[in-house]
C-alpha cells in the first residue's frame, strides 16, 4: 500500500507529533508514504469563503501532483480531506467544472484527469489495511481505557452522506476498540469542536468547545482521541482557553488516535511528543510513554 | 354475455365501499383480504373527525354487511398470485393461506385463545398489546373466525381439545383457486414509513417516542390500555405531549417527497381527544404548514386553539434526546415565527410518519401489469379525466393505493364508489 | 436570491421550505440568537442584499454541516453559506482571520506557517524542510482567478 | 303479532369496555329479567358481532320472542343490523326496539359507574315498555324510473352524465348558461398536468353531444321539483317556456361560485392591476398584456379562513323568502369572509405563478401565504415552483399586508415576513388575490326545492360527512363536485363517478322499499284544515275533498304534522302516542 502523503499546513506548523506518529506507525502496518513536497494548501474553508474558482484550482493542482505520482492521496487533516475529496468528486462528476479548473491550471501547465482517490487516515487503516491487521498489530492492548472519540465533522460530511443515517462513526469506534480501549458513546458526538470559528469569533468558538467538553465529561471519558489536528488543537489547547475565559476546568487528556494505536502497538512516545500535549497525558499512560 | 363478477383486492374502507356498491347492484363480488379480517386501517383508528364517531362503530356495520351480503364472497387471509385475460374475462389465481381453522365450523367464541399458552405482540395494536398464537386480530373481526399463527404456534394441541366445534385443523394446506371475473379493483391501502430511519428522533431507541398509529391504539377504548393514554416506558400518564409532523413526508432523502395529506388533520383530532381524556395536559403540534384543508378543518383548528388550548408551533424539530434515567425527552426546535431556538422537556412524543405503498402492492402491480408512480403507488390512467382507472383496461384502483390523492376517509369512499361506476360503465355499457 | 442560486454551491437555497431543522440543530444558533441559518436563507430568498452581505451574519457558520445532515429537502445549507460569503467578500466584507490566511496562502502557498522552532525541530528529526515550492504556481492561479485582488492589504 | 301476548327478549351489549367497563351489565341483565313481558334477557360482549346477531336469531326461535330490545349503542349506525337479524329470524323488524346505553349512559357517566348502572336500568325499562306496544309494519315498495336528471353542465355534471349514460341510463343534463363547460370555461390551464382547459373540456363536451342517451338542455333552470325517489316530477324553465320531466334520480352538480372581494379589500377595485386569480386566468388565457410585469405579488386566503362558523339556518326561513334572506347572508359573508379553507387556492396560485414565470421569465413572483396547503403529491409541484424562484412569504393574521400606490403609479405591497421577522416593501405591477370557492345562491334555492339540508358553511350537506359523501338525506338525490364544498377538477371527477355509481345502483335495481315510519291520517277525525300541508317541509301532505292525505314516499316521519293537528287526527306509525306514553310512564315509575 503506497500513498501520496498530504501533510497540509497545520500539522508541520503546530502538530509535529501527529506527523511523526504516522510516519512511525504506518510502515509497521505495511503502508508506504511518499511526500508531496510541491503541494500547496488544500484551500480550506477560509479560502473557499473567499473564492470558489480558486478553491477548485488550488485543490485540483494538488490532485494533479498526486496523479503525476500515480498514487492515491492520504490526508491526516479533516479540512484537507474535505477540500480535496469535494473537489475530486465535483470535477469527476461535472465536466464543465473540470474544463473550468483545467483552463486555470493551464496557466501552470497542469491538467486534472481524475485518476486518483482521496483518502483519510481512517479510510486507510479501516478500509485498506483492514481492522484485523490492525488488531493483530496490537502488542500491549490499552484495556479498560474510556475514550471519547472525536471523529470531526468532515470525516463523513464531504461524502455528503447524511451521517444522521450512520450515527456513531463506526469505523473510528472499531479502530479504537481494536487498541483495547473502549469508545464511549456520548451526546453530541457528531458535534463540531468549534475550531472553524477560531480567529473569526473566538468567543463562540470556545463556547462550542466547552459544550463538547462538558458532554465528554458527563459520560466520564478518561481521554479524547482525535483524527483531525484542528479538533486536537481546539480540544487540547482549547481547554486552557476555556479555563482562562470561563474558568471551567476539565483536565481531559487529548491524544491523536494514531498515538493511541502506536502505544497499543507497543511503541513508546518520546519526551518531546509527550510535552507537546497541553493537557498532561503522563499519568494516564504511565509505562507506555 | 356480460361477466357480472368482480374481484376487489383489499378489505379496507375503500374496498368495502366498492364491494357493497357493486354487490347491491347485483354483481358477484370476490373480496380478497391479505389479513385474517377485513377492516383495514380504519379499524385501527380511535375516533374520526369531525363527528367524533368511534371509527370501529361506523365501520363495523359495513364490515358485517359484507359478511351478510348474498353477493359478496369474502376471501380473507388470501393473496392474488396471478392474473390472465382481459376486460370482461380475467382469470385471477388466489392463494388461500392456511388459517388452520375451518372457517365454516368456527364460531369465533375465542375459548381456544383463552387457553392458548403462547402470547405474542398483536400487529393490530401496533405491537403495543398482545394476542395468542390462535387469535382474532380484534373482537369485531370479520369473518368471525380464529386464525392460527403457525410461526408462533407450539402445536401443544390445547386449542384442538378446547374447540367444541372441532374447527381447528393444523394440517390445512395452502390452496390456489382460480376466479373468473369481468373487472378487478385494487384497494390495497398504505403502510407506515419506518420512523427509525430518522435517528435524530430516536424512534425505536427511545420508548416514549411513538407513532401516531400507536397513539390511536392507546386512545382506543378497545385498545391495549383500555383507552387510557399512558406512556410506554413507565405507564405514567403523560402531561406534556408533542406531535411532530412530516416525519418522512416532504422528505427528499427517502424519495417520499409528497405530503401524506392526513397527518395535520388527524393530529389536531388526536390533540383534542387527548385534551378530552386528560384536560390538564399540554399538547403541542410541531408543523411546517398546517394543512387543514377541506371543509370544517380550519374551523376545527381554530377551536383546538381557542377552546382546547392546543399549542401550534411552526417548526420541524432538529432532534430529540432522552434522559436515560427518567426516560423523559428533550426536544430541540426553532419557533420559526418567533425566530427563537428553544428546547423543552416532554413526557411523550408522537411522530406522524409518511404513508407509503402497502407491502406487496408493488408485486401486485407487477402481477396485474399496472404501472406505479415514482413513489410506488398505483398510477392513474389520467390524473384529471380517469383518476380511478389504472393503466390496464378493466382494472381500477381506489383508496390510498392511489397514494396521497386520497385526503381522508370520504375520499377513499368516493373513489370506492367511483370504481363501481367505472366497472358498470365498462362491463354493461359503452365505455 | 438569483445571485446565490446561480452559483455552484448556492442552489441549495431553492429547495428550502423554512422548516427550521437546520437552525434547531445548529450548534452556533443554540448559543447566539444572531446566527440562524434558516433566517439567513429566508433573507437571501427575499433578496435583502444589504442586510445579508454587509454584516457579520454569513461569518458565524462553522461549516460543520449538521444542517445538511438534518435538512429533509437534502438542501446543502452549509454550502449556501460559502456562496453568500463569496458575495460578501466582493463587498469588502472579510474577517481579519480569513484575510490573514488568504494573504499567507498567496505569499507562502500555506495558510499557516511553521515558526522557527518548529522548523528546527523538523530538521532535528530529519524530516523534509517545509519550503515554498510551487509558490509561483499558486500566485499564477490566484492572479488568473482574480482572487489576489480580493485579499486586503495586498 | 298484534293481539298476541308480547314476549320480549332483551340483549345487553358490553361493547367491549365501552359499556361493560362502566355499567354493571350482569346486574342490568338480572334486572331486565324481572321486567313485565320480558321472556328472556342475556348479555353479549359485542351484540353487533356475528355471535351476538346469531344469538338474537336463535332466541327469537328458541324462546318464541315476538319483540326484541337491544341495549347497546346508537340506532344511527346499528339499528339496520339488528333489524335484519330479526327479519332473518322471521320477525317483522318494526317489532325491534333499541336502547342506547353507551352514548346516553356509559360514555357520559364514566366517573359514576354505580349511578350509570341505575340509569342503564331506567333506559332499558323504558325501551321494554315501548316494545310492548310495537306493531308490525309493511314497508311501501317504490318503482324507480331509470332516468336521471343532472343539474349543472360543468366538468362534474358532464362526467356524471356520461357515466350514467355509459351505464345505460337516460340522462337530462341541465345547464343554466347557454353553453356547457361551467367554471372551466374561464380557466386557462389545469394542474397538475398543465393542460389547457380546452383539452379537457372539448372532448368531454363532444362525447356528451354524441351520446344518444344524454339530452342536454341549455339556458335552462329548475323551476320546481315535486315527487320523490323513483319518480321526481321536475319543472324546467327555459326563458318563458316551461317543461315537465319525470326522473328516478337527481344529481346536483351545480358547482360553486368564486368569491369577489368587496371594493377596498386589499384596495380591490380601488387601484388598477389588482385582480383575483380567476381574472388572472382570463388575462393569461387571452394573453392581452400591454406591459410585462416586473413583479407580481399574490395574496392567499383573501375572504377565506376568516370570521366565525355561522350556521346558515335556512330551515327557519319561510320558503318564499329564501332568496332574499340568502342574499343578506351572502352579503354579510362578502364583508367578513368565509371561515373554511378553500383547499385549492394554494395549488391554483402556484400554478398561475409558474405560468406567469413562463410567460414573463424576468418577472419576480411572490406568494404571501399563511400556510402553504399544497397537499398530496402536488408537493413536487411546489418544489418546482421554488426551483423557478417563485418566492413564498409567510405572513401572520395579526399583520395583514397593506397595499398603496407609489407616485409612479406602481403598486407597493408592505408585508411582514414572519420568517425573517421583518417588514418588507415590495414595489410591484400586479397584485393577485386568491379567493375561495363559495356556495352559489341558486344552489341554496335549489336545495330548498329538493329539501336537501345546507351545511353551516352554505354548501349542500352530505348524508354522512365520513361515510356517505355523495348521498344526501333525501333518497334519490345525490351531490357531486364543488356543490358540496371546494374541490379541484380531479376530485370533482371522482365525486361525479361516485354519485353516478350511487344513482346507478338505485336505478339498476328498478325498485326500493322505504321506511314505514310515516304519518297516517284518521279520515273520520280530519276536518281538512290543511295545517299539516302548511307546515310539512317535505310536502308530504295534501288536502283533497276536505281530508288530508299522506304521500308515504315523501314523509320523513318527522311528526310535525301529528303535533300540529288540532284534531289529533294524525298518528305517526311506529311512534304512536301509546308507545311514547308507555315510555314516559316507565321513565317516571320508580324501579321496583
Amino acid at each position: 500500500m503506497k500513498y501520496a502523503f498530504f501533510l497540509g499546513c497545520l500539522i508541520p506548523a503546530r502538530e509535529l507529533s501527529y506527523e511523526v506518529s504516522v510516519r512511525k506507525a504506518l510502515p509497521e502496518l505495511g503502508v508506504e508514504l511518499v511526500d508531496m513536497k510541491a503541494a500547496n494548501c488544500c484551500a480550506p474553508f477560509s479560502i473557499q469563503s473567499v473564492d470558489y474558482n480558486s478553491w477548485l484550482a488550488l485543490a485540483a493542482r494538488d490532485l494533479c501532483i498526486a496523479e503525476e505520482m500515480g498514487l492515491d492521496i492520504m490526508t491526516l487533516c479533516n479540512d484537507c480531506y474535505e477540500s480535496l475529496l469535494m473537489v475530486n468528486n465535483l470535477l469527476k462528476k461535472n465536466p464543465e467544472l473540470k474544463d473550468k479548473a483545467n483552463q486555470i491550471l493551464s496557466e501552470v501547465g497542469k491538467e486534472y484527469k481524475g485518476k486518483v482517490e482521496v483518502k483519510n487516515l481512517v479510510d486507510v487503516l479501516y478500509g485498506d489495511v483492514g481492522i484485523d491487521k490492525v488488531k493483530n498489530a496490537i502488542k500491549e492492548p490499552i484495556n479498560g481505557l474510556r475514550v471519547g472519540a472525536q471523529p470531526g465533522c468532515h470525516l463523513t460530511k464531504p461524502k455528503r452522506i447524511h451521517f444522521e443515517l450512520l450515527r456513531g462513526f463506526k469505523e473510528l469506534d472499531e479502530l479504537i476498540q481494536a487498541t483495547g480501549a473502549e469508545s464511549v458513546p456520548y451526546e453530541r458526538k457528531e458535534m463540531c469542536c468549534g475550531g472553524p470559528l477560531r480567529d473569526i469569533n473566538d468567543d463562540l468558538s470556545r463556547s462550542i468547545s466547552r459544550e463538547k467538553l462538558r458532554a465528554l465529561k458527563d459520560s466520564e471519558v478518561q481521554a479524547i482521541a482525535t483524527v483531525c489536528p484542528f479538533c486536537f488543537l481546539q480540544l487540547d489547547l482549547g481547554q486552557l482557553e476555556v479555563k482562562r475565559h470561563f474558568n471551567e476546568e476539565f483536565n481531559l487528556p487529548v491524544v491523536h488516535f494514531i498515538e493511541l494505536l502506536r502505544m497499543g502497538m507497543g511503541m513508546k512516545l518520546e519526551d518531546w511528543e509527550i510535552k507537546s500535549h497541553r493537557i498532561p497525558i503522563t499519568d494516564l499512560f504511565k509505562g507506555r510513554l | 354475455m356480460v361477466n357480472r363478477a368482480v374481484m376487489v383486492v383489499g378489505g379496507g374502507i375503500a374496498g368495502i365501499q366498492a364491494s357493497l356498491d357493486l354487490a347491491n347492484r347485483g354483481y358477484k363480488v370476490y373480496l380478497v383480504e391479505r389479513s385474517p379480517s377485513i377492516g383495514g386501517r380504519m379499524a385501527q383508528l380511535d375516533k374520526t373527525f369531525p363527528t367524533m364517531d368511534c371509527s370501529m362503530c361506523i365501520l363495523a356495520p359495513k364490515m358485517i354487511d359484507c359478511s351478510h351480503h348474498h353477493n359478496v364472497q369474502m376471501l380473507s387471509y388470501s393473496e392474488v398470485k396471478a392474473v390472465k385475460g382481459t376486460t370482461g374475462d380475467f382469470v385471477v389465481t388466489v392463494l388461500r393461506k392456511p388459517r388452520y381453522v375451518d372457517i365454516t365450523k368456527c364460531t369465533g367464541c375465542g375459548i381456544c385463545a383463552e387457553h392458548c399458552p403462547v402470547e405474542v405482540p398483536n400487529e393490530f395494536d401496533e405491537q403495543l398489546g398482545t394476542r395468542k398464537a390462535i387469535y382474532m386480530p380484534f373482537p369485531q373481526g370479520v369473518p368471525r373466525a380464529m386464525t392460527v399463527d403457525k410461526n408462533n404456534c407450539i402445536e401443544c394441541g390445547l386449542c384442538i381439545k378446547m374447540c367444541q366445534a372441532g374447527a381447528v385443523d393444523l394440517k390445512q394446506q395452502p390452496q390456489e383457486e382460480d376466479y373468473n371475473v369481468g373487472a378487478i379493483i385494487v384497494a390495497t391501502g398504505f403502510d407506515i414509513f419506518d420512523a427509525s430511519q430518522i435517528p435524530t428522533y430516536g424512534y425505536g431507541r427511545y420508548r416514549n417516542v411513538i407513532t401516531s398509529l400507536e397513539l390511536e391504539r392507546l386512545l382506543c377504548a378497545s385498545g391495549p390500555t383500555g383507552g387510557h393514554l399512558i406512556r410506554p416506558s413507565d405507564g405514567k400518564i403523560p402531561r406534556t405531549i408533542a406531535f411532530i409532523q412530516c416525519v418522512g413526508s416532504r422528505d427528499r432523502r427517502f424519495g417520499t417527497t409528497y405530503c401524506s395529506s392526513i397527518c395535520c388533520k388527524y393530529s389536531v383530532k388526536d390533540a383534542v381527544l387527548i385534551k378530552e381524556h386528560e384536560p390538564n395536559t399540554t399538547v403541542s403540534i410541531f408543523y411546517i404548514d398546517m394543512r387543514a384543508f377541506g371543509r370544517g378543518f380550519q374551523e376545527f383548528v381554530n377551536r383546538a386553539k381557542s377552546e382546547y388550548g392546543v399549542r401550534f408551533v411552526r417548526s420541524s424539530p432538529g432532534e430529540i434526546l432522552e434522559d436515560p434515567a427518567s426516560k423523559n425527552l428533550r426536544i430541540w426546535y426553532e419557533d420559526t415565527v418567533a425566530g427563537r431556538i428553544e428546547n423543552a422537556e416532554l413526557d411523550l412524543v408522537v411522530l406522524c410518519p409518511a404513508l407509503i405503498p402497502s407491502k406487496g402492492s408493488h408485486e401486485l402491480a407487477k402481477v396485474l401489469g399496472a404501472e406505479v408512480d415514482q413513489y410506488g403507488f398505483f398510477k392513474a390512467a389520467d390524473l384529471i379525466t380517469s383518476p380511478v382507472d389504472t393503466t390496464v383496461q378493466g382494472i381500477f384502483v381506489c383508496g390510498y393505493a392511489l397514494g396521497p390523492k386520497t385526503g381522508d376517509i370520504p375520499d377513499s369512499i368516493m373513489q370506492g364508489s367511483a370504481t363501481a361506476a367505472r366497472v358498470a360503465e365498462v362491463l354493461e355499457g359503452s365505455a | 436570491m438569483g445571485d446565490v442560486a446561480g452559483t455552484p454551491r448556492g442552489n441549495g437555497i431553492l429547495v428550502c421550505i423554512q422548516c427550521g431543522r437546520c437552525s434547531s440543530g445548529c450548534p452556533v444558533a443554540r448559543l447566539t440568537s444572531e446566527h440562524n441559518p434558516r433566517r439567513l436563507m429566508e433573507m437571501v430568498i427575499l433578496g435583502l442584499r444589504k442586510e445579508v452581505l454587509s454584516t457579520q451574519l454569513p461569518w458565524y457558520c462553522l461549516s460543520c454541516f449538521t444542517c445538511l445532515d438534518r435538512c429533509p429537502q437534502g438542501g446543502d445549507v452549509g454550502d449556501v453559506m460559502f456562496a453568500i460569503r463569496n458575495q460578501a467578500v466582493r463587498q469588502g466584507n472579510i474577517p481579519a482571520g480569513v484575510a490573514a490566511q488568504a494573504k499567507a496562502l498567496y505569499e507562502t502557498t500555506r495558510v499557516i506557517n511553521p515558526i522557527r522552532s518548529a522548523l528546527d525541530k523538523r530538521a532535528s528529526l530529519g524530516l523534509w524542510p517545509i519550503g515554498t515550492e510551487g509558490l509561483d504556481d499558486v500566485q499564477k492561479i490566484l492572479k488568473r482567478t482574480g482572487m489576489d485582488k480580493l485579499i486586503p492589504s495586498h | 303479532m298484534t293481539g298476541q301476548e308480547p314476549r320480549i327478549g332483551v340483549f345487553l351489549c358490553h361493547c367491549g369496555v365501552n359499556i361493560g367497563g362502566v355499567v354493571n351489565i350482569p346486574e342490568v341483565v338480572k334486572y331486565a329479567q324481572t321486567l313485565p313481558k320480558v321472556a328472556y334477557a342475556e348479555a353479549n360482549i359485542y351484540t353487533c358481532s356475528e355471535a351476538g346477531l346469531a344469538s338474537i336469531r336463535e332466541n327469537i326461535k328458541k324462546q318464541g320472542l315476538n319483540r326484541v330490545v337491544v341495549a347497546s349503542c346508537t340506532p344511527r349506525t346499528h339499528e339496520p343490523l339488528f333489524r335484519s337479524a330479526c327479519r332473518e329470524a322471521g320477525l317483522n323488524h318494526y317489532l325491534f326496539e333499541m336502547a342506547n346505553i353507551r352514548e346516553h349512559c356509559s360514555w357520559v357517566h364514566r366517573q359514576q359507574p354505580q349511578r350509570a348502572t341505575e340509569k342503564a336500568k331506567d333506559i332499558v325499562r323504558m325501551a321494554v315498555a315501548r316494545a310492548a306496544w310495537l306493531e308490525p309494519q309493511e314497508e311501501p315498495t317504490l318503482e324507480i324510473k331509470d332516468t336521471s336528471l343532472v343539474i349543472g353542465g360543468g366538468i362534474t355534471g358532464m362526467t356524471a352524465a356520461l357515466s350514467l349514460a355509459n351505464q345505460g341510463f337516460k340522462v337530462y343534463l341541465v345547464e343554466k348558461e347557454p353553453e356547457l363547460g361551467g367554471n372551466l370555461l374561464h380557466l386557462h390551464k389545469l394542474y397538475p398536468t398543465m393542460q389547457n382547459t380546452s383539452e379537457i373540456l372539448e372532448p368531454t363536451i363532444r362525447s356528451v353531444n354524441a351520446s344518444d342517451k344524454i339530452e342536454t338542455l341549455l339556458s335552462t333552470t329548475i323551476a320546481d321539483v315535486k315527487g320523490y325517489v323513483g319518480s321526481f316530477k321536475v319543472t324546467l324553465a327555459r326563458a318563458e317556456e316551461k317543461r315537465e320531466i319525470e326522473v328516478g334520480t337527481i344529481l346536483v352538480a351545480c358547482g360553486a361560485a368564486n368569491y369577489t372581494p368587496p371594493k377596498g379589500l386589499y384596495q380591490y377595485g380601488v387601484y388598477p392591476n389588482i385582480m383575483t386569480q380567476m381574472q388572472l386566468d382570463e388575462l393569461l388565457k387571452t394573453g392581452e398584456v400591454t406591459k410585462p410585469p416586473e413583479r407580481v405579488v399574490m395574496i392567499q386566503c383573501v375572504g377565506s379562513r376568516k370570521g366565525e362558523i355561522r350556521a346558515m339556518d335556512l330551515a327557519g326561513f319561510p320558503k318564499s323568502d329564501t332568496a332574499r334572506l340568502l342574499g343578506k347572508i351572502l352579503k354579510a359573508k362578502k364583508e367578513e369572509g368565509w371561515p373554511y379553507c378553500s383547499k385549492i387556492c394554494c395549488m391554483n396560485a402556484i400554478k398561475n405563478a409558474v405560468l406567469v414565470k413562463e410567460k414573463f421569465p424576468k418577472a419576480d413572483v411572490m406568494i404571501l401565504y399563511g400556510d402553504v396547503r399544497i397537499y398530496k403529491e402536488y408537493e413536487d409541484f411546489y418544489s418546482r415552483a421554488r426551483e423557478r424562484q417563485v418566492k413564498f412569504i409567510k405572513h401572520i393574521e395579526e399583520v395583514p399586508p397593506e397595499i398603496t400606490q407609489a407616485p409612479d403609479g406602481r403598486l407597493l405591497v408592505t408585508a411582514y415576513d414572519a420568517l425573517s421577522g421583518q417588514e418588507i416593501k415590495l414595489p410591484c405591477d400586479w397584485v393577485i388575490l386568491s379567493t375561495p370557492m363559495i356556495p352559489r345562491k341558486e344552489e341554496v334555492i335549489l336545495a330548498r326545492m329538493l329539501k336537501v339540508p345546507i351545511s353551516s358553511d352554505g354548501f349542500l350537506m352530505e348524508a354522512h360527512v365520513k361515510l356517505r359523501p355523495v348521498d344526501t338525506q333525501i333518497d334519490g338525490v345525490f351531490v357531486a363536485g364543488a356543490a358540496s364544498g371546494p374541490k379541484d377538477v380531479p376530485e370533482s371527477v371522482v365525486s361525479a363517478h361516485a354519485a353516478a355509481a350511487r344513482a346507478g345502483t338505485l336505478m339498476a335495481n328498478k325498485q326500493m322499499t322505504t321506511e314505514a315510519l310515516t304519518s297516517v291520517v284518521d279520515e273520520d277525525q280530519c276536518i281538512g284544515c290543511g295545517l299539516c300541508e302548511e307546515i310539512c317541509v317535505y310536502g308530504a301532505h295534501h288536502v283533497e275533498e276536505g281530508t288530508s292525505h299522506t304521500i308515504a314516499a315523501l314523509c320523513r316521519g318527522c311528526g310535525a304534522c301529528a303535533a300540529e293537528c288540532p284534531r289529533r287526527a294524525i298518528t305517526m306509525q311506529h311512534y304512536s302516542d301509546d308507545q311514547i306514553l308507555a315510555q314516559v310512564k316507565a321513565a317516571l315509575t320508580e324501579e321496583s
